[in-house]
């Protein structure tokens, strides 16, 4: 019953804020019921953990081969977890910022919580692919809709980008289901799907790039900086926390075990398009002007690095996959709404007009720190496990690619202190003189995802802990 | 039987009414209870409650299959006229006549679900389209609707004489017109196939093709379709094109393995220009009549799908494609038409003016699209399906080359979108009534129940 | 008594706690108790630590599963051994006594900075006391990038200037490359052994190969480049002078920097076994050694100055490491943090009396002025001179020893080394506090000796400067060379003492006496006349440090710098995206061709189509081939 | 050579060079006049096949009825050689050349098929003889066999009747 | 007479109705010659017809094989006239409007 309510809860949510009227109604509905869908979660996490309540199955599409099967393995637990403590974050943290007709924008984010949320917990090939779409349809109205100027063309060329990949997808999948014996779309069916390797390798790409354009990985990752920038920064939270873990979630899911001899094959291939892809975009970020494009800059790169990592199908690695799949979604999220507040505030994410926020606004400069230096993974903030769990499989697999991603290392000290110089510190410009402090909720959604930071990052056992039966099935 | 007799008999009784009443409202409330009746009638069949019997003699072999494709174009005509009827009689000073027209292409319509005779295929498909021909220039003051018609009469009668020639070419070889002959005529292997045969079979296949407007004989299509009054375009794209294909399924789809493989080569290269030239061009029309009409080649492409898998998932695919992309063109040009300007332009902003008419319109266009939890993507799973099914990597290639398109497709579907919801603008609209409204919203809701549940609506009536 | 191991790092910790969140409430005198009262609660465990150490021995503490694998497992886990509960001494000492004196020299600070200045400090600790606690090489590298953060926190503590910014971002990435180099040494250890723990790695260190054991012992020495400043990795280190003066002291002479060493000395089982290390890190150590101590000959800032010398004695700490002497490294750790310590704070103070005035070409005379300080100075001087009896003495020439027995031309090297030192040791002396005084007359009038805060730490850092040395008196000296014993346990015996007695007096003779030679020269060249004039020739390359930032930024950084700006520009947005793009663009202008296809003439319409009919009928009944390739391929 | 074959050949080329005159001629009263022949001819070859009931309706209806009809629209339209709109001549080629194509390679799928797979030769068509294509057999099948699309051929009628009624008719009120 | 004379006959008939639609403007003689084409259908038709029931007379003397075709010929008659009268409506109605009978002088539909 948990995976159900925690899809039903924002769709319900999500369809009566379109009739609510009032702006404040709607988003004290919105956060109602994000907050109650962290509850259920944490509730399955904590109370109701026998896996009884951690399966829901109901006929549907029967002649299709298909049912309406949800489930919560460790895995969909950790990306659940994220995605329940994400959005009473993003809506709490953007609670001042006006929409217009407020009603419409959180029913769509509401919406691709739900999405978000059926993804993680999809069990069914057709029903994997439902929930896909439907996390990017509502998102494509809200950045179209609330975005920056550029948003209709930028959007569109994002929405059409991963449209492609996930009919790609579904070829692959219509192409499994026909290689069933029981033609079926179940995931144990699929997992027990012995494909000959020359329709691995085939079916493998079709799959893959429809997860490489989601995550995104080098070179199909140019509508991410232009997708983050236009958009509404909580829209844009939405993506780059939760949204591009589909990527990553799906290859650990669908691809690796299904078609484990093509993913040993090109792995190799991959895992360097990806290191080549954290290199590229760590590069281009240190010349970035722009706080969301650095920010989506440096998220490419740490995704590639998770890419990358899966590959190795190391034990070790993969967990720090998982693990960096929560702590990227969170400190990303931190990012996000920092840059939000300075916007919201100053009217600019310019770096050149920027600069000496930390004598103006303290607070946000601690947290701004705090969240850069997790973004570069230092030791004690929850990144840093998974980076060393994922550097470690890596190595493992091969040290000149450890050594080339680890250059990456550095190139993210090098542009995400760039950015709190730039930002915080040398002298205030004509436009930061009168920046006052971050107001209260943001500094206190900051403040949890800081706790969250630091107490991930020294006490991350629980979090590996839950990752344990998942990556024992895909090592398997 | 009783759909054909009742279409007929409805027909002429559509006909008559406009000399008792003038009132087009009472016109419209007639023609929608002739049509309940229709679907009663043919519903009966369907179920076996009550059927005239009539001794056709092997002119048709009547199935569950064909009766359930009745069902799927009456209902599609019914919700047609319910959220277009007032404006079909707005067209000219016929209502009633166009009515009895609409009955007679049903007629053909029912014909062709059920023909097991070339001469009925022949005679299905002039009763279909001859009324088409004066729906088309109904418009008699407006130089487009008499363009089109012109020349939709003369490339149609053309593709009729090709399809006669077709017909006389199996004739010699076989002896006899039923289509069962030129099912075992063909289940030989390649080079003993009669020449004859396959080359009257490719007259009337290529015919065909320009009734559902594939290319490269689809010229036909977006000047007729642009320029048609637009409540008849709305029919013509749908319900006309459906049973063009149900014709085409019935008369190839029992085709043997060996002539299956020549034929899908030329299928192939059908589907492929089809799909091109469709999305392609349609990605430039500045107008969302045209664009419609170059997506509904598009969608033609799709369908076609179906006739190069030949199984029975096609089979069954074609019927849910034909409703999905019914309910969803009909909705579309039945707000097309309330619109001032047909341009995109004249979208822009229409979520603030009319957001029910946005809503609604722009779940439409995703079931045109095939985003999911609409009936098109379900119509668009099972064509892609069916060519998965009957396996072989080329059938893969082919499934990419249509997705492609289809995202293709997305581009110019969506812009109509962003002109609603993106943009900043004024779109006038003409009066919108609240039972406009309301057949808007039947549409909707039905095209996302078939999206979620798109087997009800197969075993509903078929399974 | 060894549970008490946590309250260690944790004092600190709670002490950053409580003056970084309550910074703006708390009063600065509360804050400053705070801040040293934690430290000095870390010291006063820290004794006890290291008197149970001595009596017990040495052992392991684990707080919790940190990281827990299957069979790979990383404890949150503390070891307390002779060599850390040594540094936990110098940590929590030095650091108690720059606290004290911070609270002074920090005093002018708007309460809500003094505050944040000693939450850093604290929190700089606490990373410290892990970087030493720690029993396995991921604690020590918690602990190895914490130093790192405060280091780059205290560095842009005045965070207006950007120079300083540029600074403080300079010595974090160039300690993250080293750092790189220090993970890549973990990982594969962990490959290898599959395990990080200390106690583990060193039991099952002779089944690693040697190419092993070289690799990962040169990774763990890059890593000791960054954070110990060494060539290459070095130049950050004098930047980082742009934090305050007690930072300087504390991080950048006293504790953080000596991390290379320790983790080295930590390590010594592993680099022992490999010479192509040792001889690299030996001769990496010697070379910083000269070339720091060239530049420091030529700098005119009074930090600087120190800085480029820290920089130098790290040299000679690799050098003794390098030559197996690890006791004699870790020896002159501890003096080199008492005497550079006592530098700093001391050129804290003039620069505080001389409000913020750091050339010391506009110094001279001080000597008056400042009495305390200048006798505090002059004692620091002497010590890392290397004057006997003097702490620096005894632990730079055990490791001159060791480096003779090594090989002589090392010894040579470093004596010139610490002659160099010597001689700009007391150049800075004796242009600071001796002649006349050539600053503004504001800030002569101004002049005045420090707080009793601030000289009572230098007092006590001369005592220990003074008398540091006696710990380690060697045995021909008539020792028992006391620290040799006690860390005997943890690190390898050196091979120096296989030396005739007779040589090493002799070499002792000669050192001392060319570094007095040095000394003399210094005062008698520079006490009365200066030199204020701009240098010319090598000269001007010492000052401008041999232009090696300059290098480097022609080498690397520029390099980097075009190959982002071309990334950005021509790959990206002219390459991937305008590909991308054009896909789109070109199904656009394929839909503007293809419609003009449409004529919309119905003769050209019924052409296409009967060429089509044309088409099909030949393809199916004529082109046999194109029938059996397509056949074929379906 | 006999009297029919004779007749054969030449309502053959009668029938053939009308059809070309159909095309050529510039005034399209020729034109249907012309075609008026071809029809002549045509139902002369129906009669050599023995079906007088098609040839005696094929004059009625063809050339009787639709052919008046399309005089009586000339002549309403006043339409002449001069009024003739002209396409060009590259159109013309290109029209007579793709006409061409087609019929060469249709007569070349025929001529395959009756010397190559041999399914029509030796298969002639009976002149002169049998009795199907006489009314009274063809009005029993079509009354008995035939009755079904006999009965919906009404329906095209009636549509006929409508769409004439729809189109032809003049609107009283403007537009 | 040879089957073959007959289905040359008629396609060269039906490819001069084709050249016919191609070549000419009038919408009236366009439509002639798609009559054109229809009467070549039907010719062949018949010649069909009689060669089956030849074919058939060979194993039955009151065959009545071939009837059919006729049948077939008849209804394409009825539906051309039905066509006829459609399209000299569509034709007359456009010239009422643009006093032409060109059929590319409306062209008013592109893109």
């Amino acid at each position: 019953m948990i995976p159900l309510s925690l899809i039903l809860l924002p769709f319900v949510a999500g369809i009566l804020s379109f009739f609510v009227k009032s702006d404040n109604g709607s988003k004290q509905l919105a956060l109602f019921f994000s907050i109650a869908t962290l509850a259920v979660m944490l509730l399955g996490l904590c109370v109701f953990n026998q896996s009884a309540y951690h399966h829901f199955d109901v006929s549907w599409l029967v002649s299709l081969g298909s049912r309406f099967t949800i489930g919560l393995d460790g895995m969909g637990k950790m990306l659940c977890l994220l995605t329940a403590i994400s959005f009473p974050i993003i809506i709490a943290a953007t609670y001042n910022n006006k929409y217009k007709s407020t009603n419409n924008f959180y029913a769509l984010l509401l919406l691709t919580q739900a999405g978000l949320m059926g993804v993680f917990v999809a069990m069914d090939g057709l029903l994997f692919y439902f929930f896909w779409e439907l996390a990017l349809i509502p998102v494509y109205f809200l950045c179209s809709q609330w975005g920056g100027e550029k948003r209709i063309a930028v959007t569109f060329k994002f929405f059409i980008y991963t449209f492609i990949g996930s009919l790609l997808m579904l070829v692959g999948l219509l192409f499994l289901y026909y290689k069933t014996p029981q033609h079926s779309f179940a995931i144990k069916d699929l997992y027990n799907l012995h494909l000959a390797a020359s329709e691995q390798n085939f079916a493998f790409w079709l799959f893959f790039i429809a997860f490489a354009i989601k995550m995104p990985i080098f070179p199909f990752h140019t509508w991410q900086p232009d997708a983050y920038e236009q958009s509404p920064t909580a829209v844009t939270m939405v993506l780059s926390g939760i949204m591009v873990k589909m990527g990553i979630f799906a290859v650990l899911r669908w691809l690796i075990p299904i078609f484990p001899d093509a993913a040993a094959k090109y792995g190799q291939l991959i895992i360097i398009l990806s290191i080549i892809g954290i290199v590229y975009a760590s590069l281009i970020a240190i010349k970035q002007d722009d706080v969301k494009r650095l920010i989506a800059y440096s998220s490419i790169a740490h995704i590639g690095l998770m890419c990358a990592a899966i590959f190795t199908m190391n034990s070790i690695g993969l967990k720090g996959v998982m693990l960096q799949m929560f702590s990227h979604g969170v400190n990303v999220i931190g990012l996000w709404i920092i840059a939000d507040a300075i916007e919201q505030q100053l009217g600019t994410r310019k770096f050149s007009e920027l600069g000496g926020l930390a004598q103006k606004a303290p607070t946000l400069a601690i947290l701004l720190v705090v969240l850069a230096f997790a973004n570069i993974a230092l030791p004690l903030t929850n990144a840093f496990i998974g980076e060393f769990l994922m550097f470690n499989g890596l190595f493992q697999y091969n040290v000149y690619f450890a050594a080339i991603a680890g250059v990456g290392i550095i190139l993210a000290a090098v542009y995400t202190l760039n950015m709190v110089q730039k930002v915080l510190y040398g002298n205030t410009t004509t436009i930061t003189e009168n920046a006052v402090e971050i107001s209260g909720n943001v500094k206190w959604m900051l403040a949890i995802i800081t706790i969250m930071i630091i107490v991930f990052g020294v006490y991350p056992q629980p979090m590996i802990d839950l990752t344990k039966d998942t990556v024992q099935a895909l090592i398997k | 039987m009783n759909a054909i007799i009742f279409s007929a008999l409805l027909g002429v009784v559509m006909m008559f009414s406009g000399i008792l009443t003038t009132n087009k409202q009472a016109i419209k409330n007639i023609a929608l209870v002739c049509l309940t009746l229709l679907l009663v009638a043919n519903l009966a069949n369907h179920y076996e409650w009550y059927s005239i019997k009539i001794d056709t003699k092997q002119m048709f072999s009547f199935s569950k299959y064909g009766y359930f494709f009745n069902t799927i174009a009456i209902t599609a005509t019914l919700l047609y006229v319910f959220v277009s009827g007032d404006d079909i009689v707005k067209v000219g000073s016929y209502g009633a006549e166009y009515f009895a027209l609409i009955f007679f292409v049903l007629c053909g319509v029912t014909i062709l679900s059920g023909y097991n005779n070339l001469l009925m295929l022949f005679l299905g498909i002039e009763i279909m389209t001859i009324p088409l021909y004066i729906l088309t220039g109904s418009d008699k003051k407006n130089l487009h609707s008499n363009e089109a018609a012109l020349k939709y009469f003369l490339m149609g009668a053309f593709s009729t004489g090709i399809m006669l020639m077709g017909i006389a070419l199996l004739y010699g070889s076989s002896g006899n017109f039923g289509i069962e002959t030129v099912v075992n005529i063909t289940a030989g292997t390649l080079m003993k196939v009669p020449i004859l045969e396959v080359i009257g079979l490719m007259f009337i296949f290529v015919s065909m093709l320009f009734k559902v407007s594939a290319a490269p004989f689809h010229f036909w299509t977006p000047d007729v379709y642009d320029g048609a009054p637009s409540v008849f375009t709305s029919f013509m794209a749908t319900i006309v094109k459906s049973a063009g294909f149900i014709a085409l399924i019935t008369l190839f789809a029992n085709k043997s393995e060996e002539l299956g493989k020549l034929w899908n080569i030329l299928l192939v290269i059908v589907i492929i220009a089809t799909l091109l030239v469709g999305n392609i061009t349609a990605v430039f029309q500045q107008s969302v009549k045209r664009m419609l009409a170059y997506s509904s080649i598009a969608q033609a492409g799709f369908m076609l799908f179906a006739l190069y898998s030949k199984n029975d998932i096609a089979r069954d695919g074609i019927l849910l494609y034909t409703s999905a992309y019914s309910l969803a063109t009909i909705g579309t040009f039945a707000i097309l038409i309330k619109m001032d300007d047909h341009s995109i332009n004249g979208y822009n902003g229409l979520a603030k003016s009319q957001p029910l008419l946005a809503a609604t319109q722009s779940i439409f266009l995703f079931s045109l699209a095939g985003i999911p939890l609409t009936a098109g993507f379900f119509a668009k799973y099972f064509m892609l399906a069916s060519v998965i099914r009957t396996g072989g990597s080329a059938a893969v290639y082919l499934v990419i080359i249509g997705v492609l398109f289809a995202a293709v497709s997305v581009y110019y579907y969506f812009k109509v979108i962003q002109a609603m919801y993106f943009k900043e603008g004024s779109a006038a609209t003409s009066k919108i009534t609240p039972n406009f409204k309301f057949a808007l919203l039947v549409i909707a809701f039905l095209i996302i129940l078939f999206g979620v549940m798109p087997d009800t609506l197969l075993g509903l009536f078929y399974f | 008594m060894n549970k008490l191991v946590y309250l260690v790092p944790l004092f600190p910790l709670i002490g950053f706690l409580i003056n970084g969140l309550g910074r703006k409430s708390l009063s600065k005198s509360l804050i400053g108790i705070i801040g040293s009262a934690a430290i000095l609660a870390s010291f006063v465990v820290s004794v006890f630590l290291f008197i149970d150490v001595k009596a017990h021995g040495a052992s392991v503490v684990t707080a919790f599963n940190f990281i827990n694998i299957d069979t790979f497992k990383i404890g949150f886990a503390f070891q307390v051994d002779q060599l850390s509960s040594l540094f936990l001494l110098i940590i929590t000492g030095i650091g108690f006594l720059i606290h004290v004196y911070s609270t002074a020299y920090m005093h002018e600070e708007k309460s809500e900075h003094f505050a944040r200045y000693f939450a850093y400090l604290n929190l700089f600790v606490f990373s410290m006391l892990l970087l030493v606690l720690g029993a396995n090489y991921v604690i020590m590298f918690i602990g190895w990038e914490g130093v790192g953060l405060c280091s780059y926190l205290l560095i842009g503590f005045w965070f207006k200037n950007n120079n300083y910014n540029y600074a403080a971002k300079k010595a974090f990435v160039m300690n993250r490359i080293g750092d790189l180099g220090f993970l890549l040494a973990v990982f594969w250890l962990i490959a290898k052994l599959g395990t990080v723990n200390y106690a583990d790695v060193f039991a099952a260190a002779n089944i690693l190969s040697k190419f092993d054991v070289t690799a990962i012992t040169l990774l763990l020495f890059v890593g000791a480049m960054g954070k110990s400043a060494q060539i290459p990795l070095y130049t950050w280190l004098p930047d980082a002078m742009a934090g305050p003066t007690p930072v300087s002291a504390l991080i950048h002479a006293a504790t953080m920097v000596t991390a290379g060493i320790y983790m080295i000395a930590r390590s010594n089982v592993l680099y022992s076994m490999s010479e192509v290390t040792m001889n690299l890190v030996a001769i990496i150590g010697l070379a910083t050694a000269l070339l720091s101590a060239t530049i420091a000959i030529k700098q005119n800032d009074i930090k600087k100055v120190l800085a480029y010398s820290t920089v130098s004695q790290l040299g000679y700490m690799f050098l003794g490491l390098g030559v197996g002497a690890y006791t004699g490294a870790v020896f002159h750790v501890m003096t080199h943090a008492f005497f550079k310590a006592l530098l700093f704070l001391g050129a804290g103070s003039v620069i505080h009396a001389m409000h913020h005035e750091q050339d010391i070409r506009n110094m001279g005379g001080l000597k008056k002025k400042l009495p305390i300080t200048h006798a505090t100075f002059l004692l620091g001087c002497i010590a890392i001179a290397g004057i006997p009896p003097f702490s620096g003495f005894f632990s730079k020439d055990e490791i001159l020893a060791a480096a003779y027995a090594h090989n002589p031309i090392y010894w040579g090297l470093g004596v010139a080394g610490a002659a160099m030192t010597a001689f700009y040791m007391f150049r800075l002396y004796a242009t600071t506090f001796l002649g006349t005084f050539r600053g503004t007359h504001d800030q002569e009038h101004h002049l005045h000796e420090s707080p009793k805060a601030m000289t009572i730490p230098l007092i006590i850092l001369s005592i220990l400067s003074v008398l540091g040395g006696l710990v380690g008196i060697p045995e021909i000296l008539g020792g028992h060379h006391e620290l040799h014993q006690y860390l005997s346990k943890v690190l390898i015996s050196e091979k120096a003492h296989h030396i005739e007695h007779s040589t090493e007096y002799m070499l002792m003779a000669i050192s001392v006496a060319i570094a007095a030679l040095a000394v003399i020269f210094a005062i008698v060249h520079f006490s009365k006349k200066p030199e204020l004039k701009d240098a010319t020739g090598i000269a001007k390359a010492m000052e401008n440090k041999w232009y090696i930032d300059e290098l480097y930024d022609a080498v690397i950084v520029r390099p980097l710098e075009a190959v982002a700006v071309f990334l950005k520009n021509i790959i990206e947005k002219s390459g991937i995206d305008a590909f991308v793009n054009g896909v789109g663009k070109f199904v656009n202008y394929s839909s503007r061709q293809l419609r003009l296809v449409q004529s919309g003439q119905v003769g050209n319409c019924i052409l296409i189509m009967v060429l089509s009919i044309v088409i099909f009928i030949l393809l199916w009944f004529y082109d046999i081939s194109i029938i059996r390739l397509v056949d074929k391929f379906f | 050579m006999n009297i029919t074959q004779i007749l054969f050949w030449f309502l053959s080329v009668l029938a053939l060079v009308s059809a070309l005159m159909v095309l050529l001629s510039k005034n399209p009263v020729h034109s249907v006049l012309w075609l008026i022949v071809v029809f002549f001819a045509i139902s002369g070859h129906y009669i050599l096949l023995n079906a007088q009931f098609l040839a005696i309706v094929n004059l009625i209806v063809y050339a009787g009825a639709i052919m008046v009809l399309f005089l009586f629209v000339i002549m309403l339209m006043n339409l002449s050689a001069d009024t003739e709109p002209q396409k060009n001549v590259w159109m013309k080629l290109a029209g007579t050349i793709a006409g061409g194509c087609f019929l060469i390679s249709a007569c070349n799928v025929i001529y395959n098929a009756q010397n190559v797979s041999k399914e029509i030769a030796a298969k002639t068509a009976l002149l002169n003889q049998g009795n199907i294509g006489l009314i009274g057999n063809l009005g029993k099948v079509l009354f008995k066999d035939y009755v079904v699309p006999f009965e919906i051929s009404s329906v095209l009628f009636l549509s006929a009747i409508v769409g004439a009624v729809v189109i032809g008719k003049k609107e009283k009120n403007k537009v | 007479m040879p089957i073959q004379y007959y289905i040359y006959l008629s396609l060269a008939l039906f490819s001069i109705g084709i050249v016919g639609v191609l070549v000419r403007r009038n919408a009236i003689i366009v439509f002639m010659c798609i009559e054109l084409m229809l009467n070549a259908v039907n010719l062949l038709l018949l010649a069909f017809s009689k060669m089956h029931y030849n074919t058939a007379l060979l194993t039955n003397k009151e065959t009545t094989a071939g009837t059919e075709g006729q049948l077939f010929v008849f209804f394409i008659m009825v539906v051309a006239a039905a066509e006829v009268s459609v399209g000299l409506a569509i034709i007359v109605m456009m010239y009422r409007n643009i006093h032409s009978v060109d059929v590319n002088f409306l062209n008013r539909l592109k893109n």
